[in-house]
């Protein structure tokens, strides 16, 4: 195929179809004899961006790199086709992925310390075995407890391209200090 | 028998749908009770919930009512032999402690160093508040697998695996370093490693997938300077030793490539 | 979504960039609350057949159904995408192929004791795999150890006539008294 940015367009479009896991721009490039350039690249993966505006299916950026993926407006007919739906996540799960997500890296003391209940190790097996967090390192205290992350296959799964992206926590209502009203 | 403060009922729920208030005096079956306490994620969620259902301020909890409250709730499992979990009698034990402090005379002066006997309390109640709700809005953010899927287009062939290409300098090295190593091979005191160190060795870990070889100055990123890649030497020294990384060089000032050892992810 | 054609026409190609099995018409209409019928789905296949037409993926009809695939004119691309960075062997395999090198024939425990650390059987089977290393006999003691050498093969890998041309041990060991006088 000679390069045209027409025909690179349609390869990148190819490759990132038949890419399961994201791609990143540098990796793209990789695949072409004559490297096009960066800018070429994301040029290019914009105007697809906007090609497939209109479609069922979305070309995304997220942590990994360029995705395409369905939209959420299509979920309803991949479910009727689908032999099981994946469970939603208690509460208890939830809470223990925010604080991972918010004020990572935390060891399970620190979940249990701001979720107020000791954390069963199963909450934080459930979430390994999704590869959504994982051991970063030990704290150096007695017993080196593990501390956990999130993974860049978190941001993935949920479409995001950073941790910054992930919906702000809200505001402390006012800035307290019970110390100075007592006084 | 106890009875279960009504209003707290609203908020239970039984396969998804609310719980109704029950009349006082009705008798409320155990497992009525056992479910409406699993709504509750532990001791703080359950104040939370005393607290903005009495409409209470946070920030000035009037601690004698909000105790007498939640000892109740603690008394109504425990009379129904609800496994009583540690946390909330832990927690009981928190504010009747905090309460009684609140009651104590303070002597001017004092006030300051010590502060509100609340703070604490506060403090882990607003921080539990915000993850609740962030833990909320992740769940309402578009998964996959859930609420959208990737694409999976057919690759009409199969690429073939290449192997690893060795020539003679990787050998003449490896043979080198064996040797050094035999002859350093001495009983060495070891040095206590410094924490910068050991979160140089998370940061190569995390950075590392199975299977995957990574050349050890991109780990740090353009930006890093010579200190950064020598404690990031270190580090990835420390975990070749400890086994759970290993390294090679095609030859001296070569690149250093690092991968997981093996077994180091089982 | 309403279902007129072009909505159905971009769920259905949606469902089927989406599965990474061929689906069959009848899975197809499935998806839908509203069963559009054979007929309706075969018609709008086509035209998402014609419309991928001039793309580096195209949708054909199997056995098996209906799937999107790239078409071979794309597989250079993938090829050079898929292509590992030129993987290299780790520290141990290289150590335990240059200690069969230069003093076979070796058993497993001889590589332990040169090296300083177990041999995981992995290691050996890496180089097995390759056809570089064979079993040329045992060793007459207690559990009669295998004796691991080079193979011709090895040597044709490196570009080698004969053991003869491996670099000198001689030379390697002045190299390590030069750089330990220089330290």
């Amino acid at each position: 195929m000679a390069q045209t940015p027409e025909s690179l367009k349609r390869v990148l479009e190819a490759l990132l179809l038949a890419s399961p896991e994201p791609l990143p721009v540098a990796e793209l490039r990789r695949a072409f004899e004559d490297d096009p350039g960066p800018d070429a690249v994301r040029k290019l993966l914009e105007e697809l961006r906007a090609e497939w505006a209109h479609r069922a299916v979305e070309l995304v950026q997220i942590a990994g790199g360029w995705r395409f993926q369905t939209r959420p407006e299509v979920q309803p007919y991949i479910d009727r086709l689908k032999q099981e739906r994946p469970a939603r996540y208690s509460r208890a799960v939830l809470e223990t992925l925010a604080i991972i997500a918010y004020r990572q890296p935390v060891t399970r003391g620190d979940i249990e310390d701001i979720r107020g209940v000791t954390v069963s190790p199963n909450i934080v097996r459930t979430l390994e075995a999704r590869g959504w967090i994982d051991v970063v390192g030990h704290r150096e205290v007695p017993g080196r407890p593990a501390l956990y992350a999130t993974t860049r296959r978190f941001l993935d799964d949920l479409g995001l391209r950073a941790l910054a992206e992930l919906p702000p926590l809200a505001e402390i209502e006012k800035v307290i200090d019970l110390a100075d009203q007592a006084a | 028998m106890n009875v279960i403060p009504e209003p707290a009922l609203h908020c239970a729920r039984l396969r998804g749908e609310p719980i109704g208030a029950l009349p006082k005096d009705l008798y409320i079956p155990p497992d009525a009770l056992e479910v409406f306490l699993e709504t509750f994620e532990g001791p703080l969620d359950l104040l939370l919930y005393l607290i903005r259902k009495a409409d209470l301020d946070i920030l000035d909890i009037p601690m004698a009512a909000l105790t007498v409250q939640y000892l109740e709730y603690v008394e109504a499992m425990r009379t129904r032999n609800l496994e009583l979990a540690a946390d909330y009698l832990l927690m009981a034990a928190m504010l009747i402690e905090i309460k009684s402090r609140m009651l104590l005379p303070r002597p001017p002066g004092f006030e300051r160093e010590e502060g509100d006997p609340r703070a604490e309390l506060v403090r882990r109640l607003l921080e539990y508040e915000r993850i609740k709700q962030a833990a909320a809005r992740l769940d309402a953010l578009p998964v996959l697998g859930r609420d959208f899927e990737r694409v999976s287009v057919r690759i009409a062939l199969e690429a073939v695996e290449q192997p690893p290409e060795v020539n003679l300098n990787d050998l003449q090295f490896a043979w080198l370093a064996l040797m050094r190593r035999a002859r350093m091979r001495q009983p060495h005191r070891i040095r206590r490693e410094e924490l910068s160190v050991r979160e140089h060795m998370s940061l190569i870990l995390r950075q590392l997938e199975p299977g995957c070889h990574r050349e050890f100055v991109t780990l740090f990123g353009p930006a890093a300077g010579a200190p950064v890649l020598v404690v990031g030497l270190l580090a990835a020294l420390e975990l070749v030793k400890e086994r759970l990384v290993e390294m090679a060089q095609r030859e001296a000032l070569a690149p250093i490539h690092l991968s997981l050892a093996h077994g180091a992810d089982a």
